[in-house]
């Protein structure tokens, strides 16, 4: 296990500053969660056009540096995408946290994926994977709740 | 034995943790156990192991023997009056839910007050909740004032004549403070109401002796004590033991079985109902022998120091917040960081070997009034030396490290 | 490993019981832990010890681990759905104090019927009876008929519409029946009710598969399988786990609890409140392993081989009485001796090492039945083999020859 | 554990032919007590006369040779006897059994004390006591009901 795969300077970046934090204007659905063993909080917001395109999005959340920069990078990536894609990199995401797997979208940026791959160190964790996996659940609940 | 040299006697300290050695600060959670104790285990089962009380061979004999000696032993320890105010559960949760189902199945209506406190585990919360949501009766909360503790005035304020129990802990898991019992049980007593200690904090630091205390319930985790997991024992004043209906029903728990009505058996044995943890019980008498070998005023001594000389440590860390300055505190060290998040200290102490837990500790109600939502916890057992606070103190500024990248 | 020599895999064997070499025929009541079960407990405490889920550093991580991948094992053993619908109890008797209670708050109201059998074991009687005690809910008893079975078309009779859930045994621990309990469950489920299944007898002795069965609960006691004391499982169909409130209150169980509301966690988690029996659910995994490395049928033809013979030799005694005649008999054989009753039967038999139980084992109902207090039980266990029955055979006869003088 | 200490003849006689079985006519005084863990049951009767005398007694009840030779040598010893007597013997009874003493009473005969004595061998057998003291529990609390 190494902490430092965990606490990769991206992920204490996002922990220290989330993207997107707050309750974005206009929010067409949203999904809240909580840990109850740790107490962590996420709610998502989004704003759905329709077109099925995610036109806004943020998050409020109090948690770990893993949480909040997870929700970050999640809502980073996501912004501006259609919900098929959504689908598509949380399954990706899901995957890459559980399996090992690689991200396989090819619509990402070299930088996007590097951002995304420096929440797989959790892997090594599993008492952290909730921390990481939360938000991107939670989003998927947002959507699925219309 | 000595306390100086008592890692020894716990095998798990042979462990390396990411190489390092195993500086285990998580006791409230749950304690290690001495090798006298594991023994006794694999002994018991190797040797002697039966089901007890059913059975006459020779070796149900031997375990029913072994099973009782322990009861008597407990009774002994904490001073109860009578072996048959000695039950055995499966852990202070158990414990809790019993009293909490068998008192309130008969003196708790609608409309009846049950008194706690904000700083209660949710083990001694969650249980009298169904009795609000199944009888409709009103939980009152007893205030923590700032230093973390409930004065016995705010119990005082709150009580009335709808009072119906009052169950506090003894010592709290998240702020260390010491409730001073004897005077709460003497109070509720001038009102006649009886109080549920939950004494899974009090019972593995501190002496406990039932004449003292006189309170009429006592929850207790054996696997706080020493002891083995699944284990647990409640105190129940003779009284209640007579007074009160079953728990469980089920085998060793009845006096006549008929198709049209059920009589119970009398004592303690009418809250233990199907096959005992006999093996547990058995081992539990070892954890006694050895808290009784080392005295558990030592052991209370040499963990105060422990503690002391870790707050003292850790406040000359200007980054650390230490939740709560009781007027007396008990082997709990709770604290936040600056910026870094408890479950993120917790992960980067335990790359250094260092074993906290995280979280709100199962009393989100005292996390809420505190207005953070998870602390981290360094709590103290009789394994634990100046050492460990050292490599504890390291460990959080390595935390601060790895954040200030 | 091979079943001819498995005694040697259980350490209690090298004890001599006045004596003589151990034979133990108390299964049915417990049974012996073999060593690999007996090693994984002290060494999980001496190497990995710490409380499950709720810290985050290693140990904790590691003890989490092994304890969830025993719930995995549990669910692929009973061929389960879903991992969720495994939930640790503290034995059987707890496991069906939990339906009832949980079941019973949501379901079951005055006038409603409860559906069991004149062979339940006292903790598939007792638990219900609370619920006639408190609701004013009905007990109606299946009868047993001469051979010891009860036949469907007696379970078929009393089911009504007020039948609110069918609670029977898989395996009687007296007379042995085998009821037939897949048959019962589609006829319980035509009528839309509920079944629970005490597989306290049946579960250590043969194949048991969810989806086959296809009943709503099962109950299991770990300790009569090979596994540690104090450690029991219940299967719970997912509709259930999903629909019915919690039972205990504590740690662990919540999602989110405030001062005015208390939310319960989903899943299995519901029903684990506060400090579960880590150790023993850990070494539990070892149980199956042994379980599955003999084959679960292997262990059913090998008992039910000493069982016969054991039928056969004592019937030629003709002062023996053989208890039940059922159509298939599981792993247990009640007797009664002319002139000599099961307690000093028990005490002669202990003499030359023979372990077996007297009394009523928890089926008052049954003994009610049959006329008589008590009888002598010889259960079979994985370990017995027919030299075992030559030995009670002796024993009888010795037993006779004492009470002749 | 000497099981031929436990069988005594003297207990074998009176496991198989007790003595004073029955309900006894005009009964003043009776209790009950059973065993839960094994089903043994013992009922005394007692007819105690103005001098506190036990005029007649007799009991009922099922069980294993030694609770149903216990009851019966109860029974005889202390037929015609007075309360008094019946407590020091019982004393007496339950203290030889738990301590190993000696049965210390002077009035009874030689052949009295033997009888008594057969079933100190419970002493070895745990499990049995029970059985071998039930009934002299169950005699004192009939004396006490009244
Ligand atoms: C104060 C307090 N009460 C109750 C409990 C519950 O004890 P257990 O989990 O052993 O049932 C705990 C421990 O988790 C505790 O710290
Ligand atoms: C048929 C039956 N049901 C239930 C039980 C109760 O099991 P436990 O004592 O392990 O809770 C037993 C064993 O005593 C049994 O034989």
């Amino acid at each position: 296990m190494e902490l430092k795969e965990l606490y990769q300077e991206i992920i204490l970046d996002h922990g220290k500053n989330p993207r997107n934090k707050g309750k974005c204007e206009g929010y067409t659905n949203d999904a809240k969660a909580h840990n109850p063993l740790c107490g962590d909080k996420v709610h998502i917001y989004l704003k759905l056009n329709k077109d099925k395109e995610i036109e806004d999005l943020s998050f409020e959340g109090e948690g770990c540096a893993i949480s909040l920069a997870s929700a970050s990078i999640l809502t980073e990536i996501i912004k501006g995408k259609d919900l098929s894609f959504l689908k598509k990199i949380n399954d990706d995401f899901l995957n890459m946290i559980k399996n090992k797997t690689k991200i396989t979208i090819n619509s990402l940026s070299d930088d996007q994926i590097t951002t995304i791959t420096s929440l797989s160190g959790v892997q090594e964790f599993p008492m952290r994977v909730k921390c990481a996996t939360m938000a991107w659940h939670t989003c998927l609940s947002a959507v699925n709740k219309k | 034995m000595d306390i100086k040299n008592i890692k020894k006697e716990f095998p798990i300290f042979k462990q390396k943790i990411n190489g390092k050695p195993l500086v285990y600060l998580d006791s409230a959670n749950s304690s290690q156990k001495p090798k006298i104790v594991i023994d006794k285990i694999s002994n018991f089962y190797e040797t002697e192991f039966s089901n007890v009380g059913r059975s006459v061979h020779t070796l149900a004999v031997k375990a029913t023997n072994r099973f009782e000696a322990t009861r008597d032993k407990v009774q002994k320890y904490l001073n109860a009056k009578h072996r048959e105010e000695i039950i055995f559960t499966k852990g202070a949760t158990e414990a809790i839910n019993l009293v909490a189902t068998s008192y309130g199945k008969k003196y708790i209506d609608k409309g009846d007050e049950i008194l706690i406190t904000e700083l209660e585990h949710h083990s001694n919360y969650v249980p009298w909740n169904f009795l609000r949501t199944e009888k409709g009766a009103i939980i009152k909360f007893a205030q923590v004032n700032e230093s973390g503790d409930v004065e016995i005035e705010e119990i005082k304020k709150l009580i009335t004549s709808k009072t119906k129990i009052i169950a506090i802990t003894h010592i709290s898991n998240v702020t260390g403070a010491v409730l001073p019992i004897a005077k709460i049980v003497d109070l509720a007593k001038e009102k006649n109401i009886p109080v549920l200690i939950d004494g899974t904090q009090g019972a593995p630091h501190s002496e406990i002796n039932m004449q003292e205390i006189g309170c009429d319930f006592y929850a207790i985790s054996c696997h706080k004590m020493y002891g083995p997991n699944g284990l647990g024992i409640l105190y129940m004043k003779k009284k209640w033991v007579d007074d009160l209906p079953p728990y469980q029903g089920g085998g060793g728990m009845i006096n006549e079985v008929k198709k049209d009505d059920i009589t119970f058996a009398d004592a303690h044995t009418k809250f233990e109902a199907g096959t005992m943890q006999t093996a547990e019980v058995v081992a539990f008498a070892e954890s006694l022998n050895f808290i009784e070998k080392l005295g558990i005023k030592n052991i209370a001594s040499h963990e105060n120091k422990v503690l002391q000389y870790g707050l003292e440590k850790l406040k000359k860390n200007n980054t650390v917040n230490i939740i709560g300055d009781p007027k007396v505190r008990g082997s709990v060290l709770c604290f936040t960081l600056k910026d870094i998040h408890p479950h993120d200290i917790a992960t980067i102490l335990d790359d250094d070997g260092v074993a906290i837990r995280a979280g709100h500790h199962c009393c989100q109600i005292l996390h809420d009034k505190l207005g953070i939502p998870a602390t981290a916890r360094a709590s103290i057992g009789v394994y634990n030396d100046k050492e460990d606070i050292d490599k504890l103190s390291d460990a959080i500024k390595k935390c601060q490290k790895v954040f200030q990248n």
